[in-house]
């Protein structure tokens, strides 16, 4: 089985880092994977999108074209990815930022979390990729929950392993909101 | 009402790549003034250099050439010859000019090549993603000198202004800063004289301009600006290091 | 009397031009423009026109008008 | 085995580490800036030194110098970067100073653009710098092969004191994938060629291409010609993957090779008989391998991100024995699996040109 | 018409300055410094500009910016020189000004040596700097060619916004000829495409070789390559003597090309058939006549001033339908018209091989 | 009697390819006498410059790596990084060390590179016959300056210890000539400084030397010497600019 | 008819010069020819050697490897050199620089000139160079003297001018040494 | 009492170290080395040990004896 994940969105709202995760958990449970970054001209700000394959072989192209997975975190990224999205994949989308969803997927399935107040609710605004990532994993299983978490221990610098905890935390709220 | 501050001509419409707050943008407007101010937009052509500013000609509304990372100084003394009559002015950072294009900053300096350059000093690679300049501060934590500036084993800051003044081709040298509302006047104005002494034929102009690069410093944009009164104007001291008689007093 | 114009679309919302206003009347949007930036918005009244804020714009983000 | 996940660049950084390199000079250039800021992170750790060249084509000097001095040393840039040391890798290659030179390309000509390429083939390979040399040239198919060359590319530039270069790509040093560390190698700096002041030698040590009298030149280089066809004999590698019982054999390496094993796996599940033929040393080029698999019957499909340079080792060593098909993506872009797929159906017995 | 004795490099300089080149940029470097010498003289007389850049590097960048403000100009250097170089001839061909590039070749690898050398080959028609770029690269045969080619460079150059290159060597350069000069002519730096100041232009002119976006990129590649179909269809040029009667064809271009031909008249005295085929262009290859001549069962023998490099090109071309030797000369020295000649008996039908 | 003046040890037997009267044989004699005094041979690695004196290796039994046209001081660092403990110099000239190596003299010395260079200032292109030189004096004809170097169009020589000297990294710093005995013994002593200057770690060293080059000046060997005294030294003033205060008092 | 020459000397000898001069009459006659230096590593002094071909043909290869007549003004060179020469050939060599030939060549025309002592007779101790010409044209007759004085001005740069008769002088000297 | 020797294959005969001679006693020689130039020669008496000659000397042709 291969899987195939892009994460998109501005700049500086942590697409590169939930992607790294992915690819981390899922080398944790022994799985083949690549993680693979692109980004657009801007220096800071602009969009970015990062490539994850998950599979029991080794990986071919690390790019994805057709993936099985998207969480897109701003309108852009879901207007240039959601077409591509394999039939019965599953696309996560930030809804804070996205009032209307440019098109119709009926094959796939299309979940909407508004992830900056629900970040905000968690005291940190920096984490709606967390909880997008946690709803993703809810719907896709690509990963498990606890693979992601012990990652997060080797994918984030040390200076920043005090924030594991609330990482975790929005972690779980975006699997408890696909699950709920 | 008048409008009092407006749009420069000499800029096109386009947004910059810029991250937000990075003061090339403004060292960009200040250049598009200059160029207003002595009406020169048709006949200036500008050389872009490898370095953030790498997009320059979609900001500029000139004929302009990109360079090779650290060559502007060659690509415009070229073209300066070949048409002695345009204005020919090069976009330069410390990594293009002080580290790879020391070489080409000298001479063309040396040559009282008739160009202007305008010179970004922001400690780091911008563009590369913040590695250690020539002009990186002793101390000064960059990619590449993650324990800090060493200058035991990598040696000491470049004063570019310092060393061309030492030359006898330049006509007309200055540092200036951009960190507040007032010093951004004053490098309005060597802008301006820089390129002026261009059109009077008296030889090669430069202006260092301290800049901030917010984004690879870490800081945030109002931030950096206080970090290039604090940290960088200390080791970089303003002022006018090389100017024909007549200028000597400006208030640059 | 003086006035100063934004282009909300330009503004990277990067807080320079507050910084330096004398009169402390700008801030930034709750809003947010189509590159993902919160843009800066007049927040009170009293602009002298010193032009303060157009002339730290990296973006060339604000007119004034005197 | 611990596995780590590590980006193509960071495996190259610590690979080197690992075989012992305490050395490395080289200037930031996209895409390969994760090498020198590792190093410059690292080096200090075990002792070594990191030092950021005032540019390329010091950096390369630098590197002629460390290297001469008997050092493992390092350099990496890509495109334009590379495209300066070239003087300098002449040298290096006439004096016969080992090192190791990655060149993580990107897009061009000129200054182009930060994407993968596979259009600086030639330059690694044949032309470049001036005058006859070769470097050794690897290019790696992953993550654990930019580790694992790294290591065997200092031990052959030691071997046949000869530079050897890394060409790899925007995409493969990018990305990350897990890999196992080898153990940590130190060696010393001590070569007896190399300049170390004479400490008693009778006769100085001279590191040195001039051959200013015509003979001396002629000499010097039937002694490299002589090196480079011991290293053709000895040192062509790549990876077969069903070349035996293919039909077609996809040729490509790097990140084509990666794009072409997706197209070929999806090929295999349709039960069509598509190999891999991935040359792992581009110089020397593995050409007797493809000459019999030539001579078998069977038909090639070069995939590159160029305007064609790896076809023309493939051409020149299959030699009309066989047909040789081509898909090349130009400067800036990637092929797509399924451009792939598409173009090995097409060329299949039930495609179009059968 | 008047014939003068003139140095192969002073009648590249003065075949310049006749084709209307007013702008020379250019560093020292020996065997090709009567160029820049003889520039620095002749221009200021015609109103143009000479001068002696701080390296090559710059001297490079120098002619980027006057090609690109349209100016017909001039830059020429050897082996190590033209290594420094390739950055820039990368943008230059990436941005597409025209330019005329002069490399009298010498050995090398590395400082090499002062002889002559047809190493640089490879370097000139594929490897080169980095990414997908093609020069236009004549090889002149003897004086009268100097000044002859490098008029069709300028014009070329122009014609394609492509930078030409001369590839010559040492022999070639510093060898004295009797030459027939062309009137001198006179040309404006007026392109529309190039950077002069708007002056009035609604849209600014740009000259770049940058596509940060990958389409971009590719766009410029694109057009690149779709120019250099052109110019393979239009542009090769060689001098066939006696090919079609000929059992054995040298084919060699320069230096060699000469002491061929000298070896050649002996043949022919001798009653052997025995033909010569000289590109002169060497990029674009004229590989059609080749295959064609291989077509017709000839063999053909290569001889050549390197370890092999022309030679690759003869193979290609004519690709496994006819037989083909070699005979290189390692850099620094030339063949004797001796050892051509006994090599060609040797290939010829009552000659050991046979 | 005693021998007062021998072929000193550190010089092998070889010939040299100079022409006659060429300086580059004095200078060459200094920096061995520098290295027999200092008794360092076995630990000396020089740097070959490619230059009239690319031969030196030849001449000197020492250690030796060639360096490309310009890039002695990149080289010198390389090796100095590997050998922390050898004395490293490179023997370079003016077109080689000013002209094409001018970033990388300049970076040397900016780093506080622990290294000695001797740099040969003859006004011109010694090996390649005679081309300008960026310190080719104002008028001097050359092959490549024929009507005589105009500094309105080519601009001014440069005075390399001057802008050396605007730098942070170098511990010594001398113009030292040799056209005549007593200079010469000056020369050697700042030769020998500048190598000890190395030993004790202090950082980068430049002993710059006027030279002779009568075959492209086109005069006698004497009336080369009587040039460098008359016209070189007016331009390119003698002394020591830089140095630790321990020796500012030398009479170098 | 193609008839090849080396002149060798030392550095500062003026071989270049006379082989310039030969080629230069050579092509004053209408002929084809070429002129081809090669120089030793010294910078100045050390020997040097030309090549020259004249030919009714387009010339083939500008050096020379076993030529028809060789002018060698030292011993180094007529060393060097003269085992090459052509059978028929001929050798003008400098006596006052070379007490014994090295080698028996009784096929090749062999000739030596004082050229030393005979050009400071003439005055001017920098002309031996055309007195060897003049014999090896009185031997060889390869290019009329005629051609080879229209040559001269071409050849020398204006400044020296003036020296034009003095060389022509030299010339015939050494022309008249082989008539003689 | 001093003295010079003369290493005369090594001479260039560049007369560097006669013009420097305060006692004016070096001069050319006649004869050529195999190099092909005049070497020096010491002319006369009264050396007086000064290495004037040595020193200037390019080729490290002369030592010196005192
Ligand atoms: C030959 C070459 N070397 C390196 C690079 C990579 N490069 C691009 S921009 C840059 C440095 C930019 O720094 P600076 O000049 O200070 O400009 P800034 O981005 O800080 O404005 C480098 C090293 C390149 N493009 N070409
Ligand atoms: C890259 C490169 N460019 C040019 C040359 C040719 N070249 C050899 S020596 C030299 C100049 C030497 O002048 P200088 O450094 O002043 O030394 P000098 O001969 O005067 O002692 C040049 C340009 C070269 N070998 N390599
Ligand atoms: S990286 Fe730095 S210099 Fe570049 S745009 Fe961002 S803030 Fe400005
Ligand atoms: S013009 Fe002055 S007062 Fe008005 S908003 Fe700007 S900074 Fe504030
Ligand atoms: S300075 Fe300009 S870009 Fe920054 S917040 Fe103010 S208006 Fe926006
Ligand atoms: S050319 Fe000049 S510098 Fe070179 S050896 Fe001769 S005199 Fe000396
Ligand atoms: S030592 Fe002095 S006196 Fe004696 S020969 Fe030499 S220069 Fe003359
Ligand atoms: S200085 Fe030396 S080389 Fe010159 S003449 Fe005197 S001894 Fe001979
Ligand atoms: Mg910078
Ligand atoms: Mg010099």
């Amino acid at each position: 089985m291969t899987y195939e994940i892009i994460c998109a969105g501005f700049g500086g709202q942590g697409v590169m880092l939930i992607g790294q995760l992915l690819a981390y958990g899922g080398m944790l449970e022994g799985k083949e994977v690549t993680w693979f970054p692109s980004y657009g001209p801007e220096m800071r700000g602009g969009t970015a999108n990062c490539s994850v394959v998950v599979s029991d072989q080794p990986v071919g192209s690390p790019v994805v074209a057709e993936p099985d997975g998207l969480i897109a975190l701003n309108g852009p990224s879901l207007m240039r990815f959601m077409g591509s999205v394999k039939p019965g994949g599953v696309i996560v989308y930030n809804a804070s930022l996205i009032n209307e969803v440019p098109e119709d997927r009926p094959e796939v399935r299309l979940f909407g979390i508004a992830a900056n107040e629900l970040a905000e609710k968690l005291g940190n605004d920096k984490v709606g990729n967390m909880i997008a990532l946690g709803a993703f994993l809810g719907l896709s299983k690509v990963v498990g929950l606890a693979s992601i978490e012990a990652a997060l221990k080797e994918v984030l610098p040390e200076r920043r392993h005090h924030l594991i905890p609330l990482n975790i935390s929005a972690l779980h709220k975006g699997w408890a909101l696909v699950e709920g | 009402m008048k409008k009092i501050f407006a749009y420069p001509r000499a800029l096109t419409q386009k947004r910059t790549h810029y991250c937000p707050g990075c003061t090339h943008g403004i060292i960009h407007r200040l250049v598009a003034e200059a160029i207003d101010d002595l009406d020169i937009q048709e006949r200036t052509i500008g050389i872009a250099p490898v370095g953030c500013a790498v997009l320059a000609y979609d900001y500029f509304d000139l004929d302009f050439q990109e360079a090779a990372h650290g060559r502007a100084p060659a690509v415009a003394t070229g073209i300066k010859r070949v048409h002695p009559e345009a204005i020919v002015f090069s976009y330069q950072g410390d990594g293009d000019l002080a580290s790879i294009g020391m070489a080409e900053i000298i001479h063309a300096a040396a040559r009282g090549e008739k160009i202007t350059v305008i010179f970004v000093n922001n400690t780091v690679y911008g563009m590369t993603g913040g590695q250690m300049a020539p002009t990186t501060l002793p101390g000064q934590k960059t990619t590449t000198s993650p324990y800090g500036r060493d200058t035991a084993t990598v040696g000491y800051p470049i004063r570019v202004c310092e060393l061309l003044a030492t030359l006898d081709g330049p006509a007309y040298l200055a540092r200036v800063s951009v960190h507040d509302p007032a010093h951004i006047v004053r490098a309005g104005k060597a802008i301006r004289q820089a390129f002026a002494m261009q059109m009077a034929g008296k030889g090669f102009s430069l202006v260092e301009v301290l800049s901030s690069c917010p984004t690879n410093w870490g800081m945030t944009p109002v931030q950096a600006l206080s970090w290039i009164k604090e940290k960088m104007i200390p080791y970089y001291p303003l002022g006018v290091f090389r100017a024909p008689e007549e200028v000597t007093g400006d208030d640059v | 009397m003086a006035k100063i114009t934004i282009d909300e679309e330009r503004c990277k919302g990067c807080e320079l031009c507050i910084s330096v206003c004398p009169k402390k009347i700008l801030g930034l949007a709750e809003r947010i423009n189509s590159q993902g930036y919160h843009f800066v918005e007049t927040k009170g009244e009293g602009c002298i026109g010193c032009a303060f804020c157009a002339r730290i714009c990296p973006d060339v983000v604000i007119e004034v008008y005197k | 085995m611990e596995r780590v996940m590590m980006k193509g660049n960071e495996a190259l950084a610590e690979g080197a580490i690992r075989a012992g390199c305490r050395f490395f000079f080289g200037y930031p250039i996209t895409p390969q800036n994760e090498i020198p800021e590792y190093m410059a992170r690292r080096l200090p750790e075990v002792g070594g030194v990191f030092l950021q060249a005032e540019s390329e084509v010091s950096a390369i000097n630098m590197v002629y110098g460390a290297g001469g001095a008997g050092a493992r040393v390092l350099t990496s840039s890509s495109g334009p970067g590379i495209s300066l040391k070239l003087e300098g890798i002449s040298y290096i290659a006439g004096a016969q100073v080992p090192c190791v030179i990655v060149n993580v390309a990107r897009g061009g000509p000129g200054l182009g653009g930060l994407t993968p390429s596979q259009a600086d083939y030639f330059q690694a390979t044949k032309g470049g710098g001036h005058g006859d040399y070769r470097l050794l040239v690897y290019a790696p198919g992953n993550a654990q092969e930019m580790v694992d060359l790294m290591g065997l590319a200092f031990d052959k530039a030691e071997e046949y004191r000869n530079p050897v270069m890394i060409l790899t790509d925007a995409i493969m040093g990018q990305m990350m994938e897990p890999v196992v560390l080898p153990p940590l190698r130190t060696v010393t700096a001590e070569q007896p060629w190399a300049t170390t002041g004479k400490q008693g030698r009778k006769k100085p040590n001279l590191i040195n291409s001039l051959g200013i009298v015509g003979e001396e030149l002629e000499r010097i280089n039937i002694e490299l010609q002589a090196k480079y066809d011991r290293m053709a004999a000895a040192e062509a590698r790549y990876e077969a993957d069903g070349t035996a019982e293919a039909d077609l054999i996809v040729v490509a390496y790097g990140t084509s090779s990666r794009v072409a094993r997706s197209a070929i796996a999806r090929l295999r599940q349709e039960g069509k008989k598509v190999g891999l033929f991935r040359p792992v040393t581009l110089w020397p080029f593995p050409q007797a391998v493809l000459a019999s698999l030539a001579a078998d019957g069977k038909r090639f499909l070069v995939v590159e991100m160029s305007a064609g340079q790896l076809v023309e080792d493939v051409i020149l060593a299959v030699n009309d024995r066989a047909k040789v098909s081509f898909f090349g993506k130009l400067n800036g872009t990637v092929p797509t699996v399924r451009e792939v797929y598409d173009r090995i159906r097409s060329l299949l017995p039930e495609g179009g040109e059968g």
